[in-house]
């Protein structure tokens, strides 16, 4: 009796265990692009954020259309740079055959934050708090450097004055 | 540095130039100095582990060896002294001890395969469960996979298996040793090869002969007609479809499916052609790792046909020993007695081979999607092989059908598609969307705008599709022409003109047609990441 | 001898396994057959083959097949 | 054996002939993108320039050598292309040393803001043009972005085999020529897009307002060329300044500093627009990024009095009538191309 009940027990919890990983298996989404945190900086507008490299689709998506767009072709047509100006921000939009997408953003007011809640008005200390001590610290700006990509705040008299992400490989 | 690299062509002139101008005694040593040269290029940290498997296993070839000898010595010693059943039993004490460094050194160099593949894998998979209960995730570790690792270390275990077995010799000299490991053709992609058939060519090569040499050349060339003209071009369009999959439903799965089915043949066997080509030319004959294998009627004759040399390493060092272990014969004989006898007698077979298929999954890729994929070719064989009796009965009613043509036709195509099917889980790598796009073929409309053009907005203009059928055509025929043998190129050394020509015409149809350079996305074998 | 003939025309009726030769080399019997036979011979004549010995020339006949089985009985 | 070895050279040499031959058939002609055949037109029309500008887009697009040549006698050639690289800049004028010596040499300071590799394409459009030199192998290694490879220059069919499958007739027509894109290197703009007034001027903000360290570096080396040469360097910068090719202040006070450093003339023309008389609704064709053949006439008419006033330049018209020829030709055919379009 007891050997039946001991061999049923095992059934019963390698059956649970196969279910479960299966249940993992199936619905995970296993090729690892499980959002993009892998981007250092990024720009948070009505709760959803973008950063540098995302394509214009995501941008309109995210922040609608733009105010105006200015455009900017290049001698031997090497593709077109395109600038979205929004009332909150500015984002300059690159243009080629791979594809659009975006290469600088610039905010102009308080509307619109970093992807870690800083904003124009916010003090030195918030920003070293949320990221750190930066790379650059120049007494009028202070600059953040992740690969590809910079994140630059303009300070004056311990406030922050501009907030721009920049393309380091210039 | 990947096959199709500048750099590749230029390092293969100078090993040709430097190999065989190296006295014959000596043209180990260059072979040696161009793997880990070529290897060095992938990285340099990952020196570590191609070395740490040949040490590894040069000890435990060297331990067992001295066991064996004393074994021997300590028999022929007293052979007087020991009668039959105490020689056997003092054998079989002595092989455990045997078996024991054996299995410390597969435990060992499994181990580095197992924690450098499959631990990102695991963690992932049990933050999946425990992410079921509300837990938090551990960090996924990012570990770099050292090139070809899965290819050296189950030839170098196949080795060590064959020196316990008694089948290879042991190898005394550990450089040589380095050199059956890492031999640098083989080392990215296979064939796996066995050390009895590889050894000896590598330690005492045959001298120059050109017709071998130019032979080696063709089929390097054909690898490359193979692998730029059509596997790459056709990547174009795979990455399209697989870019945004739930908006390429219905229709454009299926041609997913024969898109697949074409670029992973042209890409592997273009890739291994390349490997064997260029042995071929230093006087190695390497495995065969294809023969026709679209060319098959089952499922089971197909894995005797594709990547041959994996599926005979499983079948000896997986699924002989498991099915003939003396704990799996008292299974089966203990079902049998309870079960009947029927299906008791089927317990080793069933048992192994969802095993080895369990394994054979897995060792392709560290995920749900190659697990699954090792399980449904296990099904489709199993089941095959339960209704053998069925088919017999079929058959015997329709005696004719079986040479009919187009019932053989009808045969192949099955398995192609049955395979492709199959196979697709490879570029969906989720089991979940692969079953859900499966079903859609038979829902979606995607069919209809597929049809209406739908194929040209795929990054595929009608040229690209025009070349990629006559690829298609001349691969078909070249294989047809030279058969399960490859005699193509024979028949063409009698003709040296006619060769010349056609090698010329294959050669600048590569250069021309082929998928490289910064016009098209960097091109690299689908098993790379291995 | 006709025991082992029995299992395997039980798999594959139609081989004469009393004369055809090279069972294995011309692919009449596979993988799955050979872990039939053997299990089959494990239970018949209660030896196991190791999978040392599987290798085509115990194989390829029914007649080979059977000195590996005597031998190994003895041995 | 011997037929073997016969048939072996032989298919050898075809194929060195047929990807020779297709080489020359891919290559792209630019007739339809001009930016990319401008330096190798040069090589016709090498010898006795008193003038050569190097530079981008702003130099081949600012300055007319044919108004140069009818209102001044002076007689000039523009070697630059579309984002030409300082690096490319100071290897094509020591491949210019090598045909002629120029009295003074132009040099447009925007594409100082280059210190790395740009775009694959660019390279192609400037280097293609040049004749195979030591020179241009070093041109090339210095401009290298890290997808292309050497050999792709050496065998032009390794990297523009894929427009096989979109050849048009000028492939076949220029198989062994190259069209003729440009009036002694100025690639004329007819047409007119104004600038609208509501683009805001101010500039985007950069991580670091120095001038690249390597572009300098060749700076430096274009000064110590133009010396042992015994040429005189003028910098210039285009009157064109817009959001998307800004001239930073930063930028133009250290061109300024090392100008004085070196005694060279430095023009920086975007101030002096007013004088110059360039109006931006009508002397631009895209917009305020460059000017039209009607802007640079007013440059170039503004530069060449400098040229004469400061820099000692006299008319060499009626001294050498082979000279004379030629360049009346080629006012000629400026004219018949403005009115032409």
């Amino acid at each position: 009796m007891k050997k039946r009940i001991f061999s049923s027990l095992l059934t019963l919890s390698l059956a649970v265990l196969l279910i479960l990983t299966a249940l993992v298996g199936c619905d995970k989404n296993e090729n690892g692009t499980n959002g993009d945190t892998d981007k250092a900086f990024g720009v948070t507008v009505n709760g959803k954020s973008f950063s540098l490299g995302d394509s214009v689709s995501v941008l309109v998506d995210i922040a609608g259309e733009p105010q105006s767009i200015a455009e900017a072709g290049s001698c031997g047509d090497q593709g077109t740079l395109k600038k979205y100006t929004y009332s909150s921000m500015s984002v300059l939009v690159l243009e080629n055959d791979k594809g659009s997408t975006i290469d600088y953003i610039s905010l102009s007011n308080d509307l619109v934050t970093t992807d870690k809640g800083i904003r124009i008005g916010a003090s030195k200390a918030d920003v070293t708090e949320a990221y750190g001590d930066p790379n650059t610290d120049n007494g009028t700006n202070i600059q953040y450097i992740s690969g590809e990509f910079a994140l630059k705040f303009g300070i004056e008299n311990d406030k922050v004055t501009s907030i721009t992400l920049i393309r380091t490989t210039e | 540095m990947s096959f199709t690299s500048y750099g590749f062509i230029a390092f293969l002139v100078l090993l040709f130039g430097v190999y065989f101008a190296t006295p014959c005694r000596f043209r180990w040593v260059t072979l040696l100095l161009a793997g880990y040269v070529f290897y060095a290029f992938s990285g340099l940290e990952n020196f570590i582990f191609i070395l740490a498997t040949t040490v590894s296993s040069y000890i435990a070839s060297m331990v067992m060896k001295g066991m064996a000898d004393r074994e021997d010595a300590y028999i022929s010693a007293n052979k007087e002294s020991m009668d039959k059943d105490a020689k056997r039993a003092y054998r079989a004490k002595e092989k455990k001890k045997r078996r024991a460094v054996l299995i410390v050194a597969l435990v060992f160099n499994f181990g580095i395969l197992a924690t450098l593949k499959y631990s990102a894998f695991a963690v992932n998979t049990v933050n999946g469960i425990s992410g079921l209960f509300g837990a938090t995730p551990m960090r996924l570790p990012s570990l770099l996979l050292p090139l070809g690792i899965s290819f050296y270390t189950f030839g170098t275990m196949g080795y060590l298996i064959d020196a316990y077995r008694g089948r290879a010799k042991v190898e005394k000299n550990p450089a040589k040793l380095a050199l059956f490991v890492s031999f640098f053709p083989s080392l990215i992609q296979g064939p796996i090869s066995r050390f009895s058939e590889l050894e000896p060519q590598l330690v005492d090569p045959k001298p120059f002969s050109s017709k071998v040499f130019f032979f080696g050349l063709q089929r390097i060339i054909w690898g490359f007609f193979k692998k730029l003209v059509i596997a790459d071009r056709i990547l174009v369009a795979m990455n399209m479809l697989l870019g945004s999959p739930d908006s390429y439903g219905g229709g454009y799965v299926f041609i997913l499916i024969i898109f697949y089915s074409i670029q992973i043949y042209a890409d592997f066997t273009g890739g291994i052609d390349i490997t064997i080509g260029i042995a071929e030319a230093l006087g190695i004959k390497l495995a065969e790792n294809f023969k026709r294998p679209f060319s098959s009627k089952t499922t089971k004759e197909y894995w005797e046909r594709w990547h041959i040399t994996m599926g005979s390493w499983f079948r000896d060092y997986i699924f002989y020993p498991m099915s003939f272990s003396r704990s799996m014969m008292n299974l089966s004989k203990k079902a049998q007695k309870r079960l009947g006898k029927n299906i008791g007698a089927k317990i080793p077979l069933y048992i192994s081979s969802i095993v080895t298929w369990f394994v054979t999954g897995i060792w392709h890729g560290a995920g749900w999607n190659f697990i699954v994929w090792g399980l449904l070719n296990c099904a489709v064989i199993l089941v095959s092989d339960e209704l053998t009796p069925l088919y017999r009965r079929f058959h015997s009613k329709f005696p004719k059908l079986a040479e009919n043509k187009a019932y053989l036709c009808f045969m192949s195509v099955r398995t192609f598609l049955l395979m492709g099917v199959i196979r697709s889980l490879d570029c969906y790598r989720n089991v979940g969307r692969s079953f859900a796009m499966w079903g859609s073929m038979f829902t979606s409309r995607g069919w209809g705008d597929m049809l209406r053009g739908g194929m040209f907005d795929l990054g595929l203009s009608l040229f690209d599709y025009a070349v990629i059928g006559i690829g298609c055509i001349v691969m078909y025929t070249v294989s047809k022409i030279s058969g399960d043998d490859r005699v193509i190129r024979d028949k063409l050394y009698d003709r040296p003109i006619l060769c010349a020509s056609l090698m010329t015409l294959l050669t600048l149809s590569v250069l021309l047609l082929g998928a490289y350079s910064i016009g098209y996305d960097a091109s690299s074998f689908i098993y790379n990441q291995f | 001898m006709e025991k082992l003939i029995s299992i395997l025309s039980e798999l594959h009726p139609e081989v004469n396994f009393e004369i055809t030769e090279g069972l294995i080399d011309e692919g009449i019997l596979d993988s799955l057959d050979i872990v039939k036979i053997v299990t089959a011979i494990d239970s018949e004549f209660d030896v196991l083959i190791p999978a040392e010995e599987i290798v085509p020339e115990n194989f390829n006949s029914a007649k080979a097949l059977m000195e590996l089985v005597e031998r190994l009985e003895e041995e | 054996m011997k037929k073997r070895i016969i048939a072996l050279v032989a298919s050898i040499l075809i194929l060195t002939l047929c990807i020779i031959l297709l080489g020359q058939l891919t290559r792209p002609k630019y007739t339809d993108n001009a930016e990319g055949a401008l330096i190798g037109e040069y090589y016709d029309n090498a010898g006795d320039n008193d003038l050569i500008f190097v530079g981008d887009c702003e130099v081949y697009e600012s300055f007319v050598p044919a108004m140069l040549w009818g209102r001044y006698g002076i007689s000039s050639y523009i070697r630059g292309s579309a984002q030409q690289l300082p690096w490319q800049s100071y290897y094509i004028l020591e491949e210019t040393f090598e045909y002629e010596t120029p009295k003074a040499v132009v040099f447009n300071v925007y594409s100082l803001k280059y210190g790395t590799p740009q775009n694959e394409a660019y390279n192609r459009m400037t280097l293609d043009g040049m004749k195979w030199s030591s020179l241009k192998t070093d041109a090339i290694k210095a401009s290298m972005t890290d997808e292309e490879s050497f050999i792709e220059y050496v065998i032009p069919l390794l990297r523009f085999h894929s427009r096989i499958s979109e050849l048009n007739r000028d492939d076949f027509k220029y198989m062994f020529s190259s069209p003729e894109v440009s009036h002694n290197g100025y690639l004329m703009q007819t047409g007119v897009v104004p600038m609208n007034e509501s683009d805001s001027m101010e500039p985007l903000e950069l991580l670091d307002y120095m001038l690249p360290e390597r572009a300098m570096q060749y700076l430096d080396k274009m000064r110590e060329l133009c010396e042992e040469n015994g040429s005189e360097l003028i910098l210039v910068k285009a009157p064109t300044n817009s959001w998307a090719y800004w001239w930073y202040d930063e930028w133009n006070i250290q061109i300024e500093e090392y100008a004085e450093t070196y005694d060279l003339a430095y023009y920086n023309f975007i101030p002096e627009v007013d004088e110059i008389g360039i109006d931006m609704s009508t002397d631009t064709y895209d917009g305020g990024l460059h000017l039209n053949v009607h802007g640079a006439e007013k440059l170039t008419e503004y530069f060449g009095r400098i040229l004469t006033e400061k820099h000692g330049f006299d008319s060499k018209k009626g001294i050498d009538p082979e000279l004379d020829k030629a360049w009346n030709e080629r006012v000629e055919k400026y004219y018949d191309d403005k009115k032409g379009e």
